[in-house]
Parts: C-alpha cells; sequence; structure tokens
C-alpha cells in the first residue's frame, strides 16, 4: 500500500483535490466542507513535502500519466524547482483554509459555503497541476482550471461587495486573452517540433534552429504568460480581483497564483527555449527588464496612495512581482536564485499581511487605512503581524525581504549594473512609505468614536503568526530556502544552454 | 564556548528581564552587574576569532578578542557600569532597557570580526539610543529624535551599501584595515564618518545629545562617537585623509563650543573636537598614534562622561543647564564641582590626570613623524579645550555670575559614578604604564618628562591667565540666550522649508479638490499624484477594452522587438 | 550677583570658597595666576626642554603660544558669534532649545529658582 | 516577381494563419470596442475560435483523411493529436463562456445594466462620490 502511495505520489498531488472537490460540494452546508477540504489540503501538503524531500538530492522523478509512453503521453516531471513551487502553493492553502472558516462565514452566505470550499480545491488542483506538469498543453489546460475556480472565488467576493463580479469579470476576459496567447505560443511550438512535451521540446527546438514561427511562440508565450503573472502593464485585472475577493481567497491567491505563473515563465524561458538565440535574451532584456524596473516604481507609488488596505497590498504585489522578474531578466544563476527565492519569501510575506487585512475586515468591518485609526490598541497581535509583515516588504535585515533583495542586488551588482541595484534600494524606500502610512494610522492616530473592535479570533491568528514566524525564521536561518533555491536555479541554467554560460 | 555568545548576547538578555526585577535598588544592582557579565565573556580569552559560522556563503564572526576590542569592550562595560551607577535615581523601565540594548549593541559591534555583524549592531545602537532621547517625552526631543534616528540608520545603510560593494569586489566580508580607493571603501567611510561626526556630517550629534534626558546624554555621550573611533582604528588606519578631517574636526568646534549657551551642547562640541584628535592619531596610524587614539578614546570616554555627568546633575537639581540661568552653584553642589574639575583638568590634560598621558602621545606621535601643521593644529586644538571646558564650563556653572540657584547637592548614586569616574581619570593620570599595557601595540611611552610635564603647566597656566583676562576684558563671547547655526539649519531651515512648501502642495492635493489637481500639474508632486493617485491612470480601474488594447500593444511591440 | 549670600553661608558645604566670585576674590586669582605663569616659565629654564620642532626652542614658547592662542580663539568665536547667533525659539516651537527640561526627569529638591 | 510583387503563392500557400490572423484580430476587435459585456464574450469566443482554426489547420497533412484507423495500410492519416487538444479546448471555451455569461447575470442583477461605460460610472462614484468610502467592503 505505501509503495503503491509512493509510487503515485506525483498524480496524487494533484488528483486528490480534484476528485475531493465535488465530493466538498455534496458535504452540505457548514463546517463540514470546510473540515473536508482542510484535511484533502493537509494531506496535499504532505505529499508535497514528500515529493520535495525526495528531490531535494537532485532526483527527478518523472511519472508516466496512464502508462503512455513519454513524449506521446502526458509526463509528470517533478524536480528541485517545481518540488519547491509544490511546497509553496500546497503549504499555504493548508495555512490558508484553516484561517479561512471565520472569514469565510462571515462574508459568504452558509449555503453557498460549500461551493465555495469546490471552487478553492478546484484552484488549488489547477495550481498544483499547473507545476507539476511536464506538458505544455497539459500547463494550458490546469492554468484554465485554475483560472476559472479562481474567477467563481473572487465573484464570490460579491456577497460583501458587488464590485468582485465586475472585477472577477475582467480577471476572466484578460486571464482567457492570456491563456489563449499561452495556447497559440504552444501551437507554434508544436508546429516546428511536432511534440508538447517540455524536455522533448527543448531538445527538439535546438536542432530544428531559428525561425519566425519560434519567435512568434516565444513572444506569445511571454505575453500569455505575463498576463497570467500580473507583469506590470498586463497587471490591470490583478488590483481589483485582491481587493474584492472573499480576504481568505485573497491571502490563497497572492501567495500561490502569479507564483505558479511566474514558475511556468521560468519553466519556459529556461527549460524550453534555453536562450539558444540571442533575440530570447534581447526581448527578455529590452522588454521585460524596463517593465519590471517600472513595475517596482509606478505600482509603489500608487500603493502609496491607496486608501484601501488591500488594494494598496495589491499594488505592493505588482511592485513584488517586478522584483521576480527582474532577477530573471539577469539571466544568472545569482539573478534565478534572488527570483525563486523571493517567489518563496514574497508568498510568505504577503500571505500574511492579506491576512492580517482579512482579519482588518472581519473585526473592524473594514479595511479603509483612514478608518483604522487606533486600530493598533484594539487588535494588538494583529497589528503587530502587519508591522512585521510590512518590514519584511520594505527588506529589513532579520526578515525575508532582506534575504530577497539581498540577493536581487548582488545579482545586479555581478553584472556591472549599478543603476539597476540603486533602483532595487530606492524602490524599497517607496515600500517604507506606504507601510509606514498604515502603521502610522494604527498606532498614532485615534479611534473613531463609537467603534467596538475586538482581536481576531485564534483560528485566524495562528496561521497569520505562522507565515510572519515563517518570514522571520527564514530571515535569519536563510540556509533552507536560499539553498534550495540556489539549486533549483542552477539546475535551470544547466538546463538551459544560455551561450555565454562560463 | 556556544556559537552563538558574544557579549552583546547578555545585555540583551538582560534587557528582556529588567521589567521583571523590581524598581529601586534591586533593579539598580542588575543594572550595574550586566557589564560584568559581559567582561566575564571576553576577559581572559586568548586573541583569535570566537564563535564563527557561516552564513549564505559567508563567514560570520561574532566575537574577535584582540588588545584593540578587548581594550575597548573593557572601557564601553566599564563607562556602563559608572552609567549604572548614575542612573541610580532613575525609574524609567524604558531608558533602563534602552541602555542596556545601546550598551549591548556597541559590545556586540566591538567584537565583530566580520562587517554584516558589525552592521547589525551598528544599526543597533542607533535603534536602542533614540529611546534615551525620545524618553524625555517632549515634542521637541521627539523632533530631534526622530532626526538622530534617520541618520543614525542612513548611516547604517550606507554601511551596509558599502559592505555589499567590499563583498562583491573581494568576496570577503572580513572587518580588516581597508585601503581607501574603491566606492566600497569610500562608502564604509563615509558611514563611519556620519557616526564619528566628522566635519559637515556631525550635526546629528550636538542637536540630539541636548535633547536627551539627564542621564541618557551620559550614556550617548560614551558609546556611539567611541565605537566610530574603534572602526576607524579597525577599518582605515594609516589613512591620510583622516588627518586632515580629524584636524578641522578638532579646530572648528572650538567656536561653538565658545559661544553656546547649553552647556550640554558646548560638551558636545567638545567631545566633537576631542574625537578631532583621536581622528588625526588614526590618520597619522604608525603605532604610537594608534595607540595614543585608542589611549584618548577610552580616556575622553570618562573624563567627557563625568563632564556630562556633572552638568546632568546640575540640570537635575535646577531643571535647567543654560549657562545664563546658572552661576555659583559652588556653593551648595561642591563635590559636583570637585568631580567637574577633575574633568576639566583631564581634558585640560593637566599632569596627573588621564588627558595627560592620552593626549600627549598623539601630540608626540605628529611630532615624530615631523608633521609640523598637524602638531600645531592639535596644540591650538589642546588650547581651545583648555579655553571652553577646563575653564569656561565649570566658571558659568559653578562660579561666574550668581544665578541666584541654591540646589541641593546631587544625589547619591551620582556623586558615587562622578567620584568613581573622577578616580579613574585621576588613576590613569598617575599610573599610566598599567595603562598602557592594555593598548593594541607594544610601543614604549614616557608621558612624565620633565619638558613634557613643564611645557604642559606652561600651556595651562597661560590659558588661565588669558582667560582671565580675557573674562575681565570682555574678549569671550558672553553667555547669552539664544543658540548658534550649525549646519543643522541646512536640514532644518533651508530643506524643511523646501519640503515644507511641497508637503503642504502635497496636502492639498490629498484633500482632492480637483481644481487643485489641475492647477498644480506642473509641479512634480502633482504629477505623480496625478499618475498614481487613486483616480490616476495607473490606479484607475480600466474598461476591459483598454485593458486588452494594453495586451495588444505589448504583444506588438516585443514581436516587432523580437524580429529586429 | 545675589544679595547677601553670606548669611546663608553656614548652611551651605561649599562656603570655604565663598567670595571667589567676587571683584577682590577674581584679583586675587588673577594675580595667583600671573605668578605661577611667571614661576612655570623661569621653571623652563632650568633643565633643557626637548622638543620635535624648533620653534619649541623658543623661550617659553607654549606660554605665549599658549596665550596668544587663547585669546584669539576668543575673538574669533566673537566674531563669528556675530553671524551664527541666533534666538531660542529661531527653530520652531517644537525645539528642545525652547522647551524646559521637563520635570519627570528631574529631582529638582531644595532648588531656590 | 518574389522581390518586388507580391508573392500570391506564398500569401494563398498559408491561407489559414491568414484566416486565423483575421479572426483573431476581429476576436479582439470586438473585445475592445464592444461596451457591451455579452458582446465582448462574443468576442472572446471568437478569438479562441482562431486557435481552434489554427490548431486544426495544422493537424492536416496534404491527402490525408481524417484520422480514423481504416484497412487500408498506405492510408495518410491527419495528425490526429492537436484535434484531440482542441477538443479539450472547446471545453475550456466552453466553460470560460458559461462562467463569463453566469457573471454577466450577476452583474446585470446588481447594477441593472450591463453596459460597462455605465457600470464604470457607477464604479466611479462609490469611489469618489458624495459619502464615497474607499475600501469599506459594504457597498
Amino acid at each position: 500500500m505505501m509503495s503503491l502511495i509512493e509510487a503515485n505520489l506525483p498524480a496524487l498531488q494533484v488528483v486528490l483535490p480534484l476528485v475531493a472537490a465535488p465530493l466538498c460540494a455534496l458535504l452540505g452546508r457548514g463546517d463540514r466542507s470546510w473540515a473536508f477540504a482542510c484535511l484533502v489540503t493537509f494531506v496535499t501538503f504532505a505529499v508535497s513535502v514528500a515529493l520535495f524531500a525526495e528531490t531535494y538530492a537532485g532526483t527527478i522523478i518523472s511519472y508516466r500519466m496512464g502508462g503512455w509512453e513519454i513524449p506521446l503521453g502526458i509526463e509528470y516531471r517533478v524536480d528541485r524547482l517545481n518540488a519547491f513551487v509544490l511546497l509553496i502553493i500546497s503549504g499555504s492553502a493548508a495555512l490558508v483554509l484553516p484561517y479561512a472558516r471565520r472569514i469565510v462565514a462571515a462574508e459568504i452566505p452558509a449555503e453557498r459555503q460549500p461551493l465555495f470550499y469546490t471552487a478553492f480545491l478546484l484552484c488549488i488542483t489547477g495550481l498544483l497541476g499547473i507545476t507539476i506538469t511536464g506538458d505544455a498543453f497539459n500547463i494550458f489546460v490546469f492554468l484554465e482550471i485554475s483560472s476559472l475556480a479562481t474567477y467563481a472565488l473572487v465573484a464570490s467576493g460579491s456577497w460583501v461587495n458587488k464590485r468582485a463580479l465586475t472585477a472577477a469579470y475582467n480577471y476572466l476576459i484578460m486571464g482567457t486573452v492570456g491563456a489563449t496567447f499561452f495556447v497559440i505560443g504552444v501551437g507554434m511550438l508544436y508546429m516546428i517540433t511536432g511534440t508538447l512535451n517540455l524536455a522533448d521540446l527543448a531538445v527538439r527546438i535546438v536542432e530544428h534552429g531559428d525561425s519566425s514561427t519560434l519567435r512568434m511562440g516565444f513572444v506569445f508565450i511571454l505575453i500569455g504568460i505575463g498576463l497570467k503573472l500580473a507583469m506590470f502593464p498586463l497587471h490591470l485585472w490583478l488590483p481589483n480581483a485582491y481587493a474584492y475577493a472573499p480576504s481568505a481567497v485573497t491571502a490563497f491567491l497572492a501567495a500561490t497564483a502569479t507564483k505558479a505563473a511566474v514558475y511556468v515563465m521560468l519553466r519556459f524561458m529556461f527549460t524550453v527555449f534555453g536562450f539558444d538565440y540571442e533575440f530570447q535574451a534581447d526581448t527578455l532584456r529590452m522588454v521585460v527588464l524596463p517593465l519590471a524596473v517600472i513595475a517596482m516604481f509606478a505600482a509603489s507609488i500608487v500603493a502609496i496612495f491607496q486608501d484601501n488596505l488591500k488594494r494598496m497590498l495589491a499594488y505592493s504585489s505588482i511592485a513584488q512581482i517586478g522584483y521576480i522578474l527582474l532577477g530573471l531578466t539577469f539571466l544568472t544563476e545569482t539573478g534565478l536564485t534572488a527570483s525563486i527565492v523571493h517567489l518563496f519569501n514574497h508568498a510568505v510575506t504577503k500571505a500574511a499581511l492579506f491576512m492580517v487585512a482579512g482579519c482588518f475586515v472581519l473585526s473592524a468591518g473594514t479595511c479603509s487605512i483612514s478608518k483604522l485609526g487606533g486600530i493598533g490598541r484594539d487588535m494588538p497581535w494583529t497589528t503587530a503581524a502587519f508591522v512585521v509583515g510590512g518590514l519584511s516588504l520594505i527588506g529589513l535585515p532579520l526578515t525575508v525581504g532582506f534575504i530577497s533583495k539581498w540577493y536581487l542586488v548582488l545579482a545586479a551588482l555581478e553584472l556591472g549594473w549599478w543603476p539597476v541595484a540603486l533602483m532595487i534600494m530606492a524602490s524599497s524606500l517607496l515600500a517604507i512609505i506606504y507601510v509606514w502610512r498604515v502603521i502610522e494610522a494604527a498606532y498614532l492616530q485615534p479611534a473613531p468614536e463609537g467603534v467596538v473592535r475586538k482581536e481576531a479570533p485564534l483560528s485566524m491568528l495562528i496561521p497569520t503568526w505562522i507565515f510572519i514566524g515563517l518570514s522571520i525564521w527564514f530571515g535569519i536561518n536563510a540556509m533552507l530556502t536560499s539553498t534550495a533555491a540556489g539549486r533549483a536555479a542552477s539546475a535551470l541554467i544547466d538546463s538551459s544552454h544560455i551561450l555565454w554560460k562560463e | 564556548m556556544p556559537e552563538y555568545l558574544t557579549p552583546a548576547l547578555a545585555y540583551v538578555a538582560a534587557a528582556l528581564l529588567v521589567p521583571f526585577v523590581p524598581k529601586g535598588a534591586l533593579r539598580g544592582l542588575y543594572l550595574a552587574i550586566v557589564p560584568l557579565a559581559g567582561i566575564l565573556i571576553f576577559w581572559g580569552l586568548t586573541p583569535g576569532t570566537y564563535n564563527a559560522f557561516n552564513v549564505m556563503g559567508m563567514q560570520i564572526g561574532l566575537m574577535r578578542v584582540d588588545a584593540l576590542s578587548q581594550l575597548f569592550g573593557l572601557a564601553f562595560s566599564v563607562a556602563a557600569i559608572l552609567a549604572a551607577l548614575y542612573a541610580w535615581h532613575l525609574r524609567d523601565t524604558i531608558q533602563q532597557i534602552a541602555t542596556l540594548l545601546y550598551a549591548g549593541s556597541a559590545m556586540g559591534a566591538v567584537f565583530a570580526a566580520d562587517l554584516i555583524t558589525l552592521f547589525v549592531f551598528w544599526e543597533g545602537t542607533a535603534i536602542a539610543s533614540v529611546f534615551l532621547i525620545w524618553a524625555r517625552r517632549t515634542e521637541g526631543s521627539f523632533a530631534a529624535g526622530m532626526r538622530y534616528l534617520i541618520v543614525q540608520i542612513g548611516s547604517g545603510v550606507i554601511l551596509i551599501a558599502g559592505i555589499v560593494l567590499l563583498y562583491r569586489e573581494t568576496g570577503s566580508i572580513a572587518f580588516t584595515a581597508m585601503e581607501l580607493g574603491s566606492p566600497a571603501t569610500w562608502t564604509i567611510l563615509a558611514a563611519i564618518g556620519i557616526k564619528c561626526a566628522f566635519p559637515f556630517l556631525h550635526n546629528w550629534m550636538h542637536d540630539a545629545y541636548p535633547s536627551a534626558t539627564v542621564t541618557g546624554t551620559v550614556v550617548l555621550s560614551i558609546f556611539t562617537t567611541k565605537l566610530a573611533i574603534y572602526a576607524l582604528l579597525r577599518g582605515f588606519p594609516g589613512t591620510e585623509l583622516l588627518i586632515y578631517i580629524g584636524i578641522a574636526m578638532a579646530l572648528f568646534p572650538i567656536v561653538f563650543a565658545l559661544l553656546e549657551n547649553d552647556l550640554r551642547r558646548v560638551l558636545t562640541y567638545s567631545l566633537n573636537s576631542q574625537l578631532g584628535f583621536m581622528v588625526v592619531g588614526a590618520g597619522i596610524g604608525t603605532p604610537l598614534a594608534i595607540n595614543g587614539a585608542a589611549a584618548h578614546a577610552v580616556a575622553s570616554i570618562f573624563y567627557q562622561g563625568l563632564l556630562f555627568m556633572s552638568v546632568g546633575a546640575i540640570l537635575f537639581r535646577t531643571g535647567t543647564a543654560r549657562a545664563t540661568a546658572l552661576g555659583g552653584l559652588y556653593r551648595t553642589m561642591p563635590l559636583t564641582m570637585i568631580f567637574c574639575l577633575v574633568g576639566a583638568a583631564s581634558i585640560s590634560a593637566l599632569p596627573l590626570t588621564s588627558g595627560f598621558v592620552s593626549k600627549s602621545m598623539i601630540l608626540s606621535a605628529g611630532g615624530y613623524e615631523k608633521m609640523f601643521p598637524v602638531w600645531i593644529a592639535l596644540l591650538a586644538a589642546s588650547i581651545g579645550a583648555i579655553l571652553h571646558t577646563g575653564l569656561r564650563l565649570p566658571y558659568l556653572a559653578f562660579f561666574g555670575s550668581d544665578g541666584g540657584l541654591r540646589p541641593k547637592e546631587a544625589p547619591g548614586g551620582m556623586l558615587a559614578a562622578m567620584g568613581l569616574t573622577a578616580a579613574l581619570c585621576i588613576a590613569i593620570g598617575v599610573m599610566p604604564a598599567a595603562f598602557y599595557a592594555l593598548l593594541p601595540n607594544d610601543v614604549p611611552y614616557e608621558p612624565y618628562t620633565f619638558s613634557h610635564t613643564i611645557v604642559q603647566l606652561q600651556l595651562v597656566a597661560f590659558v588661565a591667565l588669558a582667560f582671565a583676562l580675557a573674562v575681565k576684558r570682555g574678549l569671550l563671547p558672553k553667555a547669552e540666550r539664544g543658540i548658534v547655526l550649525d549646519t543643522d539649519w541646512i536640514y532644518r531651515r533651508l530643506l524643511s522649508a523646501i519640503l515644507g512648501s511641497i508637503g503642504r502642495l502635497i496636502a492639498g492635493l490629498w484633500k482632492g479638490a480637483g481644481r487643485m489637481i489641475a492647477s498644480s500639474l506642473n509641479w512634480g508632486a502633482g504629477i505623480v499624484y496625478h499618475l498614481h493617485g487613486p483616480r490616476g491612470p495607473f490606479a484607475r480601474t480600466w474598461p476591459t477594452g483598454a485593458m486588452v488594447m494594453v495586451v495588444a500593444f505589448l504583444l506588438g511591440m516585443t514581436l516587432v522587438v523580437t524580429y529586429i | 550677583m545675589t544679595g547677601s549670600p553670606e548669611t546663608q553661608s553656614k548652611s551651605m558645604p561649599g562656603s570655604i570658597l565663598l567670595g571667589i566670585d567676587t571683584a577682590r576674590g577674581g584679583r586675587i586669582v588673577t594675580w595667583c595666576l600671573l605668578l605661577i605663569c611667571a614661576g612655570l616659565a623661569a621653571a623652563g629654564f632650568t633643565g633643557h626642554l626637548h622638543g620635535y620642532f624648533e620653534i619649541e626652542e623658543l623661550p617659553a614658547f607654549y606660554g605665549w603660544f599658549g596665550f596668544l592662542v587663547a585669546i584669539g580663539l576668543g575673538i574669533a568665536a566673537k566674531i563669528i558669534g556675530i553671524f551664527l547667533k541666533r534666538k531660542e525659539d529661531y527653530y520652531g516651537a517644537g525645539s528642545t532649545n525652547l522647551e524646559e527640561h521637563p520635570a519627570s526627569d528631574l529631582g529638582m529638591e531644595a532648588s531656590d529658582a | 516577381m518574389s522581390d518586388l510583387g507580391i508573392d500570391l503563392d506564398y500569401i494563398m500557400g498559408r491561407y489559414n494563419y491568414w484566416l486565423f490572423c483575421i479572426l483573431m484580430m476581429t476576436g479582439l476587435y470586438i473585445t475592445v470596442s464592444r461596451g457591451n459585456l455579452i458582446k465582448k464574450i462574443v468576442g472572446l469566443n471568437i478569438f479562441q475560435t482562431a486557435v481552434f482554426m489554427l490548431y486544426i489547420s495544422m493537424g492536416k497533412v496534404i491527402g490525408g483523411t481524417a484520422p480514423i484507423l481504416t484497412e487500408v495500410p498506405e492510408t495518410i492519416y491527419s495528425n490526429p493529436l492537436p484535434h484531440v487538444l482542441i477538443l479539450t479546448a472547446i471545453v475550456v471555451g466552453i466553460a470560460t463562456t458559461a462562467v463569463a455569461l453566469a457573471l454577466v447575470v450577476r452583474i446585470r442583477e446588481s447594477y441593472g445594466t450591463i453596459e460597462e461605460d455605465e457600470i464604470l460610472e457607477l464604479e466611479h462614484d462609490m469611489d469618489f462620490g458624495s459619502g464615497a468610502a474607499q475600501g469599506d467592503p459594504v457597498a
């Protein structure tokens, strides 16, 4: 039995939440569906841990779905990189779901809750599927599974604020356009190589040589995934979707959705395209690099002026994605390490911050910064969590934010890109401002008259503080994450054919 | 030895426990004992680096024990004990915790073998110490503390930038002597320079120290600047530039010290000038000069601390440190006066005091190297020190025109602390050999030659005569209520005027009148707000169509780029 | 100057020095200083003074150099003060220059202020 | 002919790509230009259909028949894989359309309109109108 489970771990990772999802809908109202969803995510997380442990040493697990031969059938392929991402996704889910019970009870009518958890599980399925699969078209399918579930999840915020509906609609249009671009790109690649397996694609693209179809495919995939991961001017769907989705959903999406998309980007850029041709690096550096830098500033400045805490954090996420993309465009091992480590670090920090926002919504009924005056006294633990998370967002030493920025600056300097390094530091200063605005409101402004605010319940505080704890723990003891990220980065660099590799 | 042990740990651990120790004598004792525990950790260890480990491929070393770090560690510890005694009367838990953390950070920084550890504790001193200013709990002290914090944190940020550059350059973060020349080392020097109060970087000190609490100022005077001197001695010994910086630093504060009315500010200027001597010593860089700088730093911790303590005692009893309100206090505070005079004698380098045995080393080092301009400038600076702190300060406080105040003598704890510090100043002056044995370099030096003694006595006596005449003839600036402009004018007036107008503008925009936005578009702030504010295109909810347009446009652009 | 410090003299511990801040006391101190200076200048000639520079060989160099520099510094400070001195409220109300030290941090027992 | 004039063979030989391009652009154009939320979805559908065409046409092998097993050994089959893929994609497309339409229904219930301009105006009022409270989740 055990060996059977062990042999089918990669399939279980995806199938478990997928099968659980409809069951969840059948369980009926209330806590039963929640408890079931929780249980499923815990098991899913355990599977991820097992996969991570198995691949940590460098083994690559190749799993044939349905037993078909590899280039023909769908392959699930787990290596260090996606094991790491799987861990982030299932770990976030396992922490967000326990957190979700109280806030979901407050935000969504009881009879809809089973469906909500069903969508949640489907979303997890999709994200895990994107990450684990080794087949380009399968990525598209899972991308759409997760996206469709996400549209529904975002729209379920409409019980609180009807704007969630338009946010979800916009997200749907943009997400569909993105996914379709992606599938066009995959089609182009299929046209020239006749395969959809990522590893196989990498080999055949080299054999095939440069062509305009390849270039087309490259651009369509870049833009398609760029849409999904909210690359700067393609981020327009994100702020409203994050701001009006139910708080638990926002926390989960912020930690995982864009991260999975970043993973796909990394996978395609390095493993599939592999930089055999000059144009790939040029496009990255001429398009993505400037956009990433603009994102760091433009989005941060918008965040400064936002009054809605969730929307502010959403814009901050766009800026943080800028950092991740920046690390990618360096095309060096340190740069990639920075990206991957920031993938994790930002997931942890942002999840915690959005959870804090959720706590505010639950207790104070608002997350408008101007109405949070003096909340530091009423909700000391929640607000303290925000302060620590905010420090991590700024990148203060002893928090994870510092680790990512350290690697990022290091990578920029390695290439001798002084201005970029300076800009990374300068944009951190903007983070100080928007974090400070909240701290100022929470501690220095008087509480509004006649408002009673209780500290958030433990079921929400504990997951929040676990994320905060992680962001401190991995900030002090960065060995595990940076080693894992470094290994994943070197594996990616090795799998690519970067011409100028020393 | 456990891997994470550093003297700083003892302080931090102790600081966490402070709230649980009952206030009063027990807590006073507790605070005085902590530094002893700190000494126990490093004392008697054979030189070497302890508690080293590897983080992210960088070699961290928490405890580097050698003569230099032990000397500063010991001096800081003793000074921390004396400061705890001085603050015996204090019942303010925040200040007590801040003092421990501050002293602990300084200790940690002194024993840091690598730059990252140095950086962490460097920022630690900044953050912990600001509470000593804020603890005054007035609007002015909050603002001053904020300015202080910004400068100090800024120093840390510059330091980390320098460290990153250095790491890039050399692949090492070890804290050893550096050669000025690369951007990395310049940046690090700038960071140290801020903490060290180099000219034009000095103003935080004169802004913040007089704004702290009675005991806070004493504690502040001990650590931050001496830590910077330590860092210079460790990182930039023999850097010629430091000689010139040091001379400027020794000379320019004299004028300010002579003009100032606030006695605590007089002392910060005199401290600034004394730091100049040490910087020159570090710049000369010969073994004797390094010894002199280290010795002078240690001596100055005590005599400057003693002076701050005595002025603090006056403030504590009278509620003011303004020279114009004081005078004639010798009647009722004779012990404080005597201790102050010991401090004054030390800073004047009177034989048999600590200043004599330490300052003369730096002058001699300059003399041996035949650096005439350096030597004569330092001589002039010594004269200035005799004048403004050796004579003017006690004169204004204890003699001079009677301000009519008849306060009680300082409380017992303060007297004990001042008495012990005074004894220490004299002990160092009387037994230089024992003191010299602690110095980093093994260079024979004898301060009490006939020549040295007699010329120094001549110098002090004639300056005293000049002072007496100048007071009589009105050749010295009168003590008047008022302030003296310093470089803080740049950021407190000029910059705040500029920022104030920008701030008002933004505040106006914030209120959100569309008219205002339109009329202020020409302003940069207006433009940013217009673009990024809640209604700006970056923040607006775009129509779906426009979003798709953006996507299509970007796709097209990227295709073009790819095909080029 | 106070009205009659003598009347309180018995109760004050520092009474030994009482009168030092009168004009007569000042004169005595000045004369004492003159005597000490003369003595030290003379002492300087009793033995050879080892210096590092030739200028130190000048008779009583430290004496007159110290005297002149001290006077010079005093005058320089006076002149510079004309340009740099400002009223205490120059930096506005929220400045420590202006505010009294908060009483909570003090122990102003028996102060006549 | 090939240098200066228009290479007709080149253009005609790739007519399926042109069709794909035109359909794609039409779809995108509708999505961009129409304010009606339903019409936008129609545009999106056309856009997706363009992709289906691209995939199916690239699976075509000249002279090939539909990929259904015949008894004749030398039969040339078209590539079946793109067809399979597109079957999946069509399902995905339908699901997307369904979710989108469901959303439009809800939007119509909540806002009383499905014209984007009007919705944006309503939302702008919610943000900046009198008594507006940003970030207040209670609408």
